[in-house]
């Protein structure tokens, strides 16, 4: 600790940057632009000359040059070799990003969905083609069934959000088949940002409810509001103050009692998957994201996978396709007929991200039903042992235990001149992801943090000793230091006001980037 | 169990530390009813050597479309991924990182996905580009709500040469926005009749269309700003646009595409890329993220996503889309893959696709009973069978070889398409499948 | 250039590495051990528990425990990770290593070595079963056979130096076979250690030869020391001074004139693969790495494949197996009988180095022969480019043109007070991988160079700015700069003296390794 | 050609900036006679495409251990490998990264040598070893060359268990090294009678022995050590030490074994990665590369290649061996797949091995007519056959069985082994291919 100030003092000025010719830093490598490493002519693809033959592009050929950079492999692969290198990723260190649990990706998942049988089939093949997919598609349903206790399960959503409108959708289509025109949705003010967006995005109108001094829904004030406009609640449980909604089965009862449906969000199943069982809790529809509690990798950003379990009332809504057993073994429903008269229609081209389900089942199997119950207990129990770990220096928002993350507010930087922001970006300077900040809204300055269970002690241990450093030197003064975090990145903190006063959203040969670039 | 790092002493020791005497107790706000020793009749643990069996066994019950003479597209296609590509997008660093919301820990991110917006604004002859969406079908209704936002007018019209799936996703979520939806029927080789008036907010086409004809769409496009409607168009096989004229240059305003056909596999339907873009005068009506050029502290050049008070997690209910997690890896595959390609490699890959679908176009019309119905065509054509298609590809599959879409697959309802025959030819197709597949063919039509 | 000598003065301090509390530097992470992170019962491999049965290991059970640490999957995916993330290699940047030819690794070539076809075939599987083997391997031979014009190839060494084994020893059996019993081995002194230290293995004594001021071998002082006890020559061609052996044609007639045989040590083919063939240069017996010139990857250190070429008065000593054509298909000949009969023996288990053939056939066909060319052609272009561009300010120890790699010497550095060694650790902070250093042997303070064909012009100019660059400094008399080069990596300067004076070769519980971790 | 970034432009540029009007100018040191235009009768340069259809064909007709019952060991073993080992090795700052010459910036190649190390002293139970040699034959033969370092004698007594290609690699090694090499015969089943004198710089066992016999060598460690000779042990199963007593512990001086059975595919035998092992006292006679830990300018730990005085690179024709290029990546995979199993793991996937080995014992011995020969074994025995093994191995594989090794494969001379079988099980071994196997076995006997 001595040793930091003095260090932090010592802190080398930005022009430090210029103490390079080439602006490298040993193995932090600088690197352009693809567009601006065009040679002309170059291309990291052989491929034949076509045999000549006369077009048949009806006169539409292109014929103005398209514009892209010529450059060989060797370029490309090191021009992405180097940006990956500016990348932190779980495969780097703690990925503490509270709502998003950013566990282990197991590579067996991404060798099994690389099966030719997996990957190189086409969703048009016939039936007769396809059975392995379409068993696999009918095994993780199974499961999903089963972890959920819910009848049905949809599994074309392509990400939580799209889950969502699903189970919104497939709502709103049963209110409609009873001729029931309600308009309302109940959304916490904790909701994750999505849960408000898709109710409007399915037409209807958003009606906040806020939460209880425990962090958990005000169920006065959600019973006040629910009446007979009222179309569904849309609550996440466990929350995303990281607390399992204890009066969920009053909540459920009393939504019922209001001719309303259920939903749920299930992004933090991870915290009770293979132990509770949201059927058993009153609820109606709950989307879940394969790319967290069931491991397939983030990827950056995407591509994710959000199956929506459904209750009997809502299952015959469901969207298109869905897999059926018939005579000639599994089959594809692809057309609002017969069974499926009812579904809400498509929601996405083809069947649904084929991909990660592959990973997912992969991923279940590997855990297995006592596996997948030991995943939720250690993400809670790795959660609430940061929790007290860190209890000492910041202001947890709601006392007692929490599930898979838990949540503090900036209260123990009041005074300290040190953001939130400042706090978290000087977590990065020390190697680790910052937790999530500025969410959920109920809480100032959020600290949001979610270990999941495939961190290991001495993992926590390093962590929380961080932190608890970090909070005794922003309560010492240290502002500076703060401010200037982080000083050890590739970039330091990122003008993100001036990127959006006036967006520069592509390279354009003539754009700054060039000049900036030299 | 082999992913989880806390032994029985750690879990202990934790529990003390927490003061709880079991986990159980941590478990405590879950009502009693709830609560759950285990789950039955479920399988248990398994180690890699077995899960790589069971599932390798289910693998090898479906027909890889590299092991047999394969022409299907209808939306999705079998293009050469270079071995370079699946390298690099496994790189942990991109392979397990999050959405890049702490920009000093994700420039290779940001800047691999301005790279990406660069690549599809060039590529669709557009001003800007998003991040990805989740995929062609579903970018093409996001496209249609944003038009809806932009003009305040509540119709879309569709055209009968939209993806079938696209026209479907467009309905489902029109249907709960409020947009009226005008499908208009197929009508493969016909010039179809498309009319405005000032409710239509958008009209949306496809080029190639599904039935793989290429039509310019300019003349519209005219008549849609005449009548202040947008121009959406759809492209659902992006290769084409190596080689054929961009929706830009035909003055279209929204451009949907599905990119899956650069960088990605067939993957039995997903995970894909939807690819986004439009003119930059809308650029605040965009749906999804977008990386956007800044400066860091030291003034020197970063990466950041911007203009997030478009989206959900700032606007909440008030956001251009409800989407969050996008397709990430998939554009960074596509980024890959187009770096590769370049001018030179994407254009003569264009070339080579349709040279392959000219060489099977004319070898299939030339079967006895069989009928060409596209009149220009990139890699995917349209035949009439003198018997109904879904007969023929059955047939055809049961001799090995995966002949293409039968419309009526996809348009059950439409009996005048019943012997309408969908084949994609692209660099994959060697002549050997050329000839495995006309053989065939003309052997059912005897 | 200006911002630099100030920056450098704002060097930070060593303790600028108290400055984060982990000791972590925001992407840079610091490692332990894995035997630091043991958790007793771990395991990344979960297995069946065997079912009971009796022992037969016939009382040999191990009872001891063996002492290795146990670790979850993530920790040891992680531990990997971020000791990759320590290293600098091809993919990262230009890696202008003199004599080890690191040119890009098509990744292509890596997919071919892993199909099953390839990667899961036993060596002692009946020969029915792995024809495909025997045709690739048969096909690599036809490659280098037309490649190297020589009549036969022997594919089984391990690397160049097994290579050089295998063609001494093919050299010393034909020898013995006409009863000529020769002692002496000549070997200039710019070759390179393997050299020697072969001919010794195989039981030679070895007669160094000087060059010529041209850094040729000195023809006369050749001839002198040939004579009846001479059995052969090594030579390297392009030699290791970046430089043809223009007298090439001269030296082969004296050295058989003499009786001796000509063996060519063939690291550096990839200035003359596809233009120039060695068997038109009178060689009898010469090898080539693949992990050279046909870019199989060097993996930090191996492994590699060097197959020998060999002319017809050695081939018939060709080591075992050979492949050979019958009726019966390809069959492998593992025994010295029949046309095998005069072979030297067995010099590895099994066949050779399958996997890496693989990826040379991939890069083979890739190239095809105008590739090929061209990749000579390149590779000597760029070399001679970065001559030119370096000409100015380092000293090049031989005059005029070179073949695909440039030699410099330390005169450039006469008084400035920096070494050779610090020149090449201050271009690691510029984040390049430093040239080949004092070697070859015949120079002062050797600077070998050698960039590629991989490499782009673009890439050459940044080199070559940076070189020059941080030559003018040395002469503008910063020192300290350069002593204290590298400051930017994971580690500084480490002290390999100490290492070597008290070794420390594996970690033990109560090695200072443990402490020093904490 | 995609792997050349050089343009036309950038050549001719670059020529005149040497100063040259052709790049021929750059070849004038080649005689005129030895110029060549370019090769004749070889083909040209081919895209990813064909190469991959091309070398996946020569593939196709290979027949995979995994797609059949596969029994085969006799030096090289079909075990798991994790995919994360693969993963991992393929990471471009490993796989492509040069011998880490320059520590600073090659710590983690340095780091994870010096764990391999580790784990190779620990396995063997010896205590130290090096960062790897090319394979465990060339291992053996680099051991019997140190032996005689060490002890000035001239004789190396090799067992007749010894693997015949250990025996043959180091005959030819000491036969250019005038070494004499006394190579016993082979004796499945019977304990050898092994004789000593005052020129025996060695005797080379091993253990499990060829034929898969365990034995306990602690007593001739102590007469080899009372004659002043070393004993080496080689071990060709590195599997085997997760259940087996360490050579270390039966007083071995050296040991050289063969560490392709963790963490590196069968590779039709190659590449493979030799594990060296041997007592502290002769480490300055060590063959090979070794990594050693010290401290960098601020007194930080890390780690370096040291002792080079005993290499070539600085001691040429004095070095301790020729070798330059070793394992290195095999070696990584090593050491992922070790820290992976860790020593729950390893012990268990030895016990999971003998186990299989055991119940396929039973199965074959019971079949009429075949008869156990090996008394004591790990994961692999021998058979007597009332047929020549050569020819059951044959028509097994014609049953789709690959059911061994036939010992005359070996040793063709030996008419009395022409009816034994070598016989492997390891965790890959399913009751199914046990079935298969006995089945196809006694049918054959039949
Ligand atoms: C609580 C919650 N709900 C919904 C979502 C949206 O999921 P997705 O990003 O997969 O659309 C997230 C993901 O960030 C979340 O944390
Ligand atoms: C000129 C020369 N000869 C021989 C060798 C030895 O080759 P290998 O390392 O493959 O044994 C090398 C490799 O460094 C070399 O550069």
């Amino acid at each position: 600790m001595t040793g930091w100030s003095q260090a932090l003092s010592a802190h080398p000025a930005p022009t430090e940057d210029a103490a390079t010719l080439t602006g490298n830093r040993g193995l932090q490598l600088e690197e352009k632009l693809i567009f601006e490493q065009d040679s002309a002519g170059l291309s990291g693809v052989d491929l034949p000359e076509p045999p000549v033959h006369k077009s048949r592009l009806g006169g539409l050929e292109r014929r103005e040059p398209i514009g892209l950079p010529g450059l060989s492999e060797p370029q490309v692969v090191r021009h992405f070799t180097r940006l990956s290198q500016k990348n932190y990723a779980i495969d780097s260190g703690l990925y503490p990003l509270g709502s998003c649990t950013m566990k282990h990706n197991p590579r067996i998942n991404e060798k099994m969905a690389r099966l030719p049988g997996f990957a190189d089939i086409h969703p048009l093949q016939p039936a007769s083609t396809i059975q392995g997919a379409l068993e696999l598609i009918d095994t993780l349903a199974h499961w999903l069934k089963i972890l959920t206790g819910m009848p049905a399960v949809a599994l074309s959503p392509a990400a939580g959000a799209h889950g969502e409108l699903c189970g919104m959708m497939t709502i709103r289509a049963a209110l409609t088949a009873q001729g029931d025109a309600r308009q309302r949705i109940l959304v916490p003010e904790s909701a994750h940002g999505t849960n408000p967006a898709t109710a409007a995005t399915c037409g209807y109108a958003i009606d906040p409810i806020p939460n209880n001094a425990r962090g958990r829904v005000d169920l006065a004030a959600l019973k006040a509001k629910l009446g007979g406009d009222v179309a569904a609640l849309m609550l996440t449980n466990p929350n995303t103050c990281g607390l399992f909604e204890d009066e969920i089965l009053e909540i459920a009862t009393a939504v019922h009692a209001a001719g309303a449906f259920f939903y749920c969000d299930g992004a933090n199943f991870n915290a009770i998957v293979g132990r509770v069982r949201p059927a058993d809790l009153g609820i109606d529809a709950l989307h879940l994201n394969l790319h967290k509690t069931f491991s397939t990798p983030h990827g950056g950003g995407g591509p994710g996978s959000g199956p929506v379990a459904l209750a009997t009332a809502l299952a015959s809504h469901a969207p298109l396709p869905w897999v059926v057993h018939g005579d000639k073994g599994l089959s594809l429903l692809e057309h609002a007929e017969g069974l499926a008269a009812r579904t809400i229609g498509r929601l996405k081209g083809f069947h649904g991200q084929m991909g990660m389900f592959v990973r997912a089942l992969s991923y279940i199997m590997s855990h297995g039903a006592d596996g997948l119950k030991q995943v939720a207990e250690d993400a809670v129990l790795n959660a609430n042992y940061l929790r007290v770990r860190l209890a000492g220096t910041l202001s947890q928002s709601y006392p007692g235990s929490c599930m898979h993350e838990v949540l503090f507010d900036d209260r123990f930087l009041k005074d300290t001149g040190v953001t939130t922001l400042d706090f978290a970006k000087s977590l990065i300077d020390e190697g680790f992801h910052p937790m999530t900040m500025y969410f959920p809204l109920v809480v100032h300055g959020a600290l949001l943090i979610e270990p999941t269970e495939t961190e290991s002690k001495a993992s926590l241990d390093q962590f929380a000793d961080t932190v608890n450093g970090l909070a005794v030197r922003a309560k010492s003064g240290d502002i500076a230091g703060f401010h200037a975090a982080p000083r050890l990145t590739p970039r330091r903190r990122l003008d993100e006001t001036g990127a959006a006063r006036k967006p520069l959203l592509r390279w354009r040969p003539e754009s700054p980037s060039r000049e900036a670039a030299e | 169990m082999r992913y989880l790092p806390l032994t029985p002493a750690d879990r202990a020791e934790m529990l003390a530390a927490i003061g709880a005497t079991s986990i159980d107790e941590l478990f405590a706000d879950v009502p009693a009813t709830a609560r759950r020793a285990g789950l039955v009749d479920l399988p248990l643990a398994q180690g890699e050597i077995e899960v790589e069996r069971a599932l390798s066994k289910m693998a090898a019950k479906n027909i890889a479309a590299g092991s047999v003479p394969f022409f299907i597209g209808g939306g999705a296609y079998r293009h050469h991924v270079p071995a370079a590509v699946d390298h690099l997008i496994q790189r942990g660093e991109f392979l397990t990182s999050y959405t890049p919301y702490q920009p000093e820990l994700a420039q290779g991110t940001l800047q691999a996905l301005f790279e990406f917006q660069t690549q599809v604004a060039l590529l669709t002859g557009m001003e800007v580009a998003n991040a990805s969406l989740y995929d062609g079908a579903t970018a093409c209704a996001e496209a249609v709500a944003m038009a809806h936002r932009i003009t305040r007018r509540g119709k879309a019209v569709l055209s009968g040469g939209l993806h079938p799936h696209y026209r479907e996703v467009c309905a489902t979520y029109a249907q709960f926005s409020g947009l009226e939806v005008e499908a208009l029927d197929p009508s493969p080789g016909i010039v179809e009749k498309i009319d405005l008036d000032n409710e239509t907010a958008c009209v949306v086409v496809q080029n190639p269309d599904f039935f793989g004809e290429l039509r310019d769409w300019s003349a519209l496009a005219a008549r849609c700003h005449q009548q202040g409607a947008l121009l959406i168009v759809a492209v659902t096989e992006i290769v084409s646009l190596g080689a054929v004229k961009p929706p830009g240059a035909m003055g279209a305003d929204i451009v949907a595409a599905e990119g899956q056909g650069i960088g990605n596999a067939l993957n039995f339907g997903g995970p894909y890329v939807g690819l986004f873009a439009a003119r930059e005068q809308h650029v605040r009506q965009i749906p999804g993220r977008l990386a956007g050029q800044t400066t860091d502290t030291d003034g020197r050049r970063g990466w950041v996503l911007t203009l997030s008070t478009r989206e959900q997690h700032i606007r909440r209910e008030k956001a251009t889309s409800n989407i969050c997690t996008n397709s990430g890896l998939c554009a960074l595959a596509f980024a890959i893959h187009l770096a590769l390609l370049g001018e030179t490699g994407l254009t003569r890959l264009a070339r080579l696709n349709h040279a392959a679908a000219c060489n099977l176009a004319d070898r299939l019309a030339a079967v006895p009973g069989v009928r060409l119905v596209t009149g220009s065509f990139f890699n995917e054509f349209a035949l009439r069978l003198p018997i109904p298609a879904a007969e023929a590809v059955t047939v055809l599959a049961e001799k090995g070889v995966l002949g293409g879409v039968a419309a009526s697959r996809l348009y059950p309802e439409r009996d005048d398409l019943a012997d309408l025959l969908l084949v994609a030819a692209t660099e994959m197709v060697t002549q050997q499948n050329i000839d495995s597949y006309s053989d065939a063919l003309a052997e059912i039509l005897r």
